[in-house]
């Protein structure tokens, strides 16, 4: 691999990301799946780092999913995100940061759509008045709070209390990163490094002291794939999407895999479980799996916050050899405590995935 | 006094037409931007069908041009036109004015790092048919392994392929991705060599022979279908994806080296110049002919005539018979006025 | 194993680096003209017990040289030696096919 | 004529002994041994034949014609004929005399074997009769016509093109051998019996020979080594017979009354194909018949190579053969012994193992038998016409014209015929293809079955059970509409030559059908090969072998041998030989059916 031909793609690929001032909104899935991440989104934004991040209980889904579902028309979808960017008009905001690669792949679409033909940005414009008497200024920026993180990657290594490396050999950590499809696959120019070698999570991974592995099928799809997993005859190919890429990941023996997606950390980490018990493989030293992360779990882990309060006891794959390779201080007996310090009870353990 | 006409590139077109202009009587003046002549066919090792060694074109047509006026190492800054001509006024200070200006620019090889999936200039092992040409001209290329077990060539990189900016078929890079195979495989008989095209389009004489060789007499593999991403594996190996069409089905494998046949896309000293004298450009991003069926030497300007790739994709026998048309062009034109 | 109602699928991937070619290339060397095959299709399109049987020389060809089994194919076929007739490239198909089922070894 | 030597026995006479109880012994055994060999049944028909004195006066003729007259031979070339014929007839005479002579005069003797070769050393002529002079004469007569033989067959194996031979057979070591030996034994016989004849009498030409020998060597020391070279020379042919080409001698006289006992070559080398392969002389009339021998590569790939390598056993050899022939049947057409070489390359073909069996168990004949039931004459097109569908279209537009009601079998596709798999020698595969066909011809109801392929036919006429279905080629169907008045013909006035397909031809007997046909309907022209002798197209599917190259020439060889004839187009009947013809023809070639159609109406439009 030569870094520096990387570097010149990702020279490329840099797009204007602003400092201050972001609308924020959830994604659907992710407090679902690993509920601490938006969290800590906020946390670090606002209190970390101190920025204007600002949220609203009001805004819905984006409709990315039952659009790729094919179960909403392209107007409908247009019609709620028009709502979503009438909501940040509202509070007097102009950028705008969906926590959804979804959405943002949504947002992306929707705008570059209207850009091609404003009659349907009128005719939206148009059906949001009818339908709820809103008004909407399109963002004047679009980013991906991945983007944000990775924009204020050197602030937050600057303030972390550890680094991505082997706290017994210095060795930097080897880890993976995934990027969801929707990110940069449909706009590279969008896409902080493009599509073909994104640089959003290499460049946290790199600033926070790891090393990034690149393997043959890093561009790989997750396997969620939506109606590839929400029919279920079609699971099969779900699995096989994302058996594949453990496969090619295998030989570099990575430490974590790193995410921005919210269904990906979710698909690389539960179908470990099931890859185990349906192959008998584990791709973890010594029977445990590959601890996934979503970008802000990392960004909490490097900040020093406690793994349990990021969540992390809801990944299927145990995080724990992880934290012990970097060193990070936890208290195993409080894994499964809830925030009122009450038991949550143990989950019933896989028979093949070693799950401490 | 020899009256002087200025040809724009110092590749074979050039040296050509340069050579007929001597016969023809002028004093043909040669603006070259390298420091030697004979363009991209002095990088190549040998030439489709007969494997000539290009060096011995370049070599020759050299020789034959030697009373020619030949600038190195120099650029076009200007042009305009003037009332019966041009003034050419070049980047050491040199100023011509001629009757008739020939461009013979050439083209440029596409540039590789566009198609960022099959990684060139990021993976280790990826390399275009030029850099294979440069080692077969004796350059090191760390790149190309010592014993190379599998070893790719992908058609058609940045030819007929909108999304590299460039719909159109560069015609010679399946021949030379067959020549190559042939010459990759005689330096490394064991090796098994994999052609992925999209179409093979064998249109020249002897082509199709060299197809047939490739197949029968050195067991080239060829896949249809366009390489679709490029990955580099642990050991620094090459897993190649590509739509196996004629199987309907995905295909994988994993190579030791990658050879990209760069397309042609034409030479931006053309478009600049096509911008100071008002040149028409076609889609292509060449320049436009007066027609592609007649007159492919002729400009929309009187006195600005084309030889060579600035028009279109050629192979070198297309090129050296256009210069030497465009040298006869030229002379009609002149005894015209 | 958990059932979990369903499970990996098999890859329709053709994986060139697991593909075993030995029939192909013991083929080659009693019929080389098997190479110069260009998948024109003219000896399935003719052939006549292709539409009975399923037989087709080019899939034949090109199966071999992906490494899958070709058995089904060339039990199906008559030997009716009319894809030699068409051939452009002059291929001795049908003593192909009789040097394939001579060395056939899956 | 008296007993010169008391003991009747004289050491010399041992090497021919030896020989000549070597032979014999050789024989019985080997008869003895194609007798088990051969199937039960074959046995019973052969030996039937035997006793069944129709069967055996033809044996008898057959054998006297083919072996000492070779009357075939005659026909071909009367310098090959009469060099075979002098020695082979010759040497029976002088066979058949020597015992005459030995009955006549020394009756006693008569069980030994030597005294009717070696007559004249072991008597005295006492007195001169006219029986024994005129025995003396016809000795004499024979003697000279064996040596005229003989000489012409040194003369042949220097310069065959006398004989009308092009190329003849590059010889082993044990046929050169026996080749030398036999023709020393007749020059032998002259001078010991030369040197014998002021003792033992002779005639014209012995008697002048001993004066002259007498003139120059006055005594008789030279008698005895003579008769011993004369002898050995008969042993060393005798003991090298079974090993070389002139085992055809013996062979070639139990082929005969086997062939008109009605066997077929059933085994690879065993039985009635082992008789085959030890008939063949050798001569090489198979190599100029070949035409593959366009090219100088294939020569040692004609039948009479393969019957050498057989004998050899050199499988790897048999095998290069075999697959290589077209199997045009020309070189059995021309054999003057009727060795069937095709039929022995198939069947060497099919001693072949394949790891993979055709399986055509998921073809379902129903569909079919639907679609080729409703009419009573069912027309099979064959496959290969879908190349050249002018055929079928052809035939089909000359039945509606004729008034037929007719059903395409194979309009839109068929099942093969099965010939080319059976040529392949994989005979069990090509029985579960005919198996299918006849399900479906049976199943349609029809009586007639139209082909107009020669490949096909030959295959539903020789290999298919169609009780109760006429199969018939459409040359002897339009032969019959026309005869019927169905169908009339007009000439045009292009000249066509017509090229017999070998399956038609040589495979089927169909010479004059199609010949007639043309003849109604345009001019017709004979190329020099014709018939019988008609030159393959080169497209056969007998040859598994052949590269498109070789193939090439040897169409180009054919259509040189039409073109020849001058005429303005080609006509055949067979759509392989068309499609490969028009591959490279300079002229138009057309289909019988094609011609027939253009130049046809029929019965209801002749009443309008």
């Amino acid at each position: 691999m030569i870094y520096q031909g990387k570097q010149k793609i990702w020279s490329d690929y840099q797009k204007e990301i602003p400092d201050d001032n972001w609308y924020y909104v959830r994604s659907c899935i992710r407090q679902n799946f690993f509920p601490a991440s938006e969290k800590m989104f906020t946390e670090i934004t606002r209190n970390v780092l101190g920025k204007d991040v600002y949220e609203t209980p009001f805004h819905t889904t984006c409709g990315g999913i039952a659009y790729h579902c094919d179960t909403i028309p392209q107007e409908t979808v247009m019609t709620i995100v028009a709502r979503q960017f009438a909501l940040m008009t509202e509070a007097g905001y102009e950028n705008y940061c969906p926590s959804c690669i979804t959405s943002f792949g949504n947002y992306a679409e929707i705008l570059e759509t209207w850009h091609e033909f404003p009659e349907l940005e009128a005719k939206i414009r148009e059906d949001l008045w009818k339908a709820c008497k809103r008004e909407f200024k399109k963002p004047k920026y679009l980013a991906h709070s991945s983007d944000l993180i990775y924009h204020w990657r050197n602030e937050i290594a600057d303030k972390a209390r550890y680094r991505l490396v082997d706290k017994e050999t210095g060795e930097p950590l080897k880890i993976v990163e995934h990027i969801g499809c929707h990110y940069a696959k449909m706009f590279p120019h969008k896409a902080v490094g493009g599509a073909e070698y994104p640089y959003v999570l290499a460049g946290m991974v790199e600033s926070w002291g790891g090393q990034v592995i690149d393997y043959p099928e890093r561009r790989h799809c997750c396997g969620y794939g939506f109606r590839q997993y929400h029919v279920k005859a079609n699971r099969g190919y779900s699995i096989s999407n994302t058996h594949k890429k453990f496969e090619s990941m295998e030989p570099y023996h990575p430490d974590a895999i790193i995410t921005n997606c919210p269904g990906c950390p979710y698909f690389l980490d539960r179908w470990q479980y099931v890859i185990a018990e349906q192959t008998g493989k584990t791709y973890g030293r010594g029977g445990y799996g590959i601890p996934v992360l979503t970008y802000e779990e990392l960004a909490g882990i490097v900040l020093g916050y406690d793994p349990w309060d990021l969540g992390l006891q809801l990944h299927q794959v145990a995080v724990e050899p992880l934290l012990d390779k970097i060193g990070i201080e936890y208290d195993p007996k409080a894994k499964y405590l809830g925030l009122n310090k009450e038991d949550l009870l143990r989950p019933e353990l896989p028979t093949v995935l070693k799950c401490c | 006094m020899k009256e002087n006409i200025v040809i724009i590139g110092g590749g074979i077109a050039g040296m050509e037409a340069a050579k007929q202009l001597l016969c023809l009587g002028y004093n043909p003046i040669i603006v070259e931007q390298n420091d030697h002549l004979g363009g991209h066919v002095s990088q190549w090792h040998q030439l489709f069908p007969d494997m000539t060694p290009a060096q011995d074109l370049v070599r020759r047509l050299g020789e034959e041009i030697s009373e020619a006026n030949i600038f190195l190492e120099t650029t076009v800054s200007y042009v305009n036109k003037l009332k019966d001509g041009y003034n050419v006024m070049l980047n050491n200070g040199v100023n011509i004015v001629c009757r008739a200006l020939l461009i013979a620019s050439g083209f440029k090889l596409f540039d590789a790092t566009k198609k960022e999936e099959y990684g060139y200039g990021v993976y280790d092992r990826v390399i275009t048919n030029s850099d294979l040409e440069a080692w077969f001209n004796g350059k090191q290329d760390p790149r190309i392994p010592d014993k190379p077990a599998r070893v790719g060539f992908v058609h058609c990189v940045g030819s007929r392929d909108l999304k590299a900016g460039n719909s159109q078929c560069s015609k010679v890079c399946c021949v030379t991705a067959i020549k190559q195979a042939i010459e990759v495989k005689e330096k490394f008989p064991d090796a098994e060599i994999y052609c992925f095209y999209m179409d093979l389009r064998l249109f020249g004489k002897k082509y199709e022979d060299f197809y047939i060789n490739a197949q029968r007499d050195f067991g080239v593999h060829f896949i249809r279908g366009r390489v679709s991403e490029v990955g580099e594996a642990i050991d620094g190996r090459l897993q190649v994806k590509a739509e196996d069409t004629l199987a309907g089905k995905p295909l994988k494998v994993t190579l030791d080296m990658l050879v990209l046949m760069s397309g042609m896309v034409c030479n931006p000293q053309a478009t600049e110049i096509a911008r100071m004298i008002h040149l028409d450009m076609d889609d292509d991003g060449f320049l436009r002919s007066r027609d592609n069926v007649y007159s492919i030497i002729e400009s929309n300007r009187p006195g600005v005539f084309y030889a060579g790739a600035c028009t279109g994709t050629k192979t070198v026998p297309e090129t050296v018979a256009e210069a030497r048309a465009a040298a006869l062009g030229i002379d009609a034109y002149l005894k015209s006025l | 194993m958990m059932d979990f109602g369903f499970s990996l699928s098999k890859s329709s991937t053709l994986n060139l680096d697991t593909a075993d070619l030995s029939l192909y290339k013991k083929l080659c060397e009693l019929s080389p003209d098997a190479r110069t095959c260009m998948a024109c299709g003219s000896c399935s399109a003719t052939c006549t017990a292709g539409p009975f049987s399923g037989m087709s020389v080019r899939k034949v060809i090109l199966d071999l040289q992906r490494g899958r089994d070709v058995k089904a194919m060339v039990q199906g076929c008559m030997l009716c030696g009319k894809c030699i007739m068409v051939c452009p490239r002059g291929i001795n198909t049908r003593n192909l096919i009789l040097n394939l089922c001579k060395i056939y070894d899956r | 004529m008296i007993d010169r030597i008391p003991s009747g026995f004289h050491p010399f006479v041992l090497p021919f002994m030896i020989g000549m109880v070597f032979v014999l012994l050789y024989c019985a055994y080997g008869i003895v041994k194609i007798m088990i060999q051969l199937t039960a049944e074959d046995r019973k028909k052969f030996l039937i034949s035997l006793v069944t004195p129709k069967t055996l006066l033809k044996n008898i003729k057959d054998i006297f014609c083919d072996c000492l007259l070779h009357v075939k031979l005659w026909k071909r070339n009367k310098m090959l004929g009469f060099m075979h014929s002098s020695i082979a007839f010759g040497w029976f005479m002088l066979i058949v005399l020597g015992h005459i002579e030995v009955i006549l005069f020394i009756p006693e003797r008569l069980h030994t074997f030597y005294y009717p070769i070696f007559f004249n050393y072991f008597v005295a002529e006492n007195d001169a009769t006219v029986a024994g002079s005129l025995l003396f004469f016809l000795m004499d007569f024979f003697l000279l016509l064996v040596l005229t033989g003989i000489a012409l067959a040194i003369v042949k194996r220097i310069r065959s093109r006398i004989f009308g031979m092009r190329r003849t057979t590059r010889h082993s070591l044990i046929n050169h051998i026996g080749m030398y030996a036999l023709w020393a034994i007749f020059p032998l016989r002259l001078l010991a019996e030369g040197f014998t004849a002021h003792i033992s009498g002779g005639s014209f030409l012995t008697i002048p020979l001993n004066w002259v020998f007498r003139q120059f060597l006055g005594n008789d020391l030279n008698m005895l080594p003579t008769w011993w070279a004369y002898s050995i020379a008969l042993g060393v042919f005798m003991v090298v017979l079974p090993f070389s080409r002139f085992m055809h001698i013996p062979a070639e006289m139990m082929l005969i009354p086997m062939r008109n006992a009605g066997l077929k070559i059933r085994g690879a080398r065993k039985g009635f194909a082992r008789v085959q392969v030890y008939s063949c002389p050798n001569c090489g009339v198979c190599i100029d018949a070949c035409p593959m021998s366009v090219s100088k590569a294939n020569i040692k790939d004609c039948t009479v190579y393969l019957t050498r390598q057989i004998r050899r056993g050199n499988e790897k050899r048999i095998a290069e053969i075999s697959d290589k022939c077209l199997l045009c049947g020309k070189c059995e057409a021309l054999c003057q012994v009727g060795v069937e070489g095709p039929q022995l390359r198939v069947m060497q073909r099919s001693l072949r193992k394949y790891a993979l069996e055709p399986d055509y168990s998921n073809i379902a004949v129903e569909p079919l038998v639907e679609a080729a039931s409703g009419s009573k004459v069912l027309y099979f097109s064959g496959c290969m016409s879908q190349l050249t569908p002018e055929i079928g279209r052809s035939v089909e537009s000359v039945l509606r014209k004729a008034g037929v009601d007719f059903t395409w079998m194979d309009r839109d596709g068929g099942l093969c015929c099965g010939r080319p798999m059976a040529t392949a020698g994989r005979l069990d595969a090509a029985r579960a293809i005919v198996e299918k066909n006849e399900k479906i011809i049976l199943g349609s109801g029809a009586d007639t079955l139209l082909v107009s392929c020669p490949i096909c036919y030959k295959m539903f006429r020789e290999s298919y059970d169609l009780p109760g279905v006429r199969v018939v080629h459409y040359s002897q169907y339009f032969s019959g509409l026309v005869k019927l008045g169905q169908l009339k013909l007009e000439k045009s006035d292009i000249c066509y030559v017509y090229h017999d397909p070998c399956e038609l031809g040589r495979g089927c007997g169909i010479y004059e059908e199609p010949r007639r046909l043309i003849g109604l309907s345009a001019a017709i022209a004979e190329a020099d090969k014709t018939r019988e002798e008609s030159v393959c197209c080169g497209g056969s599917l007998g040859s598994l072998s052949l590269s498109f190259e070789q193939r090439r020439k040897i169409t180009q060889g054919a259509l040189d041998n039409l073109y020849t004839s001058h005429a303005d187009a080609i006509a055949t009947a067979c759509p392989l030989c068309k499609a490969t013809f028009a591959r490279y023809s300079d002229r138009p070639v057309r289909d019988l059916a094609e011609i027939i159609d253009a130049q046809s109406t029929g019965y209801k439009q002749t009443e309008r």
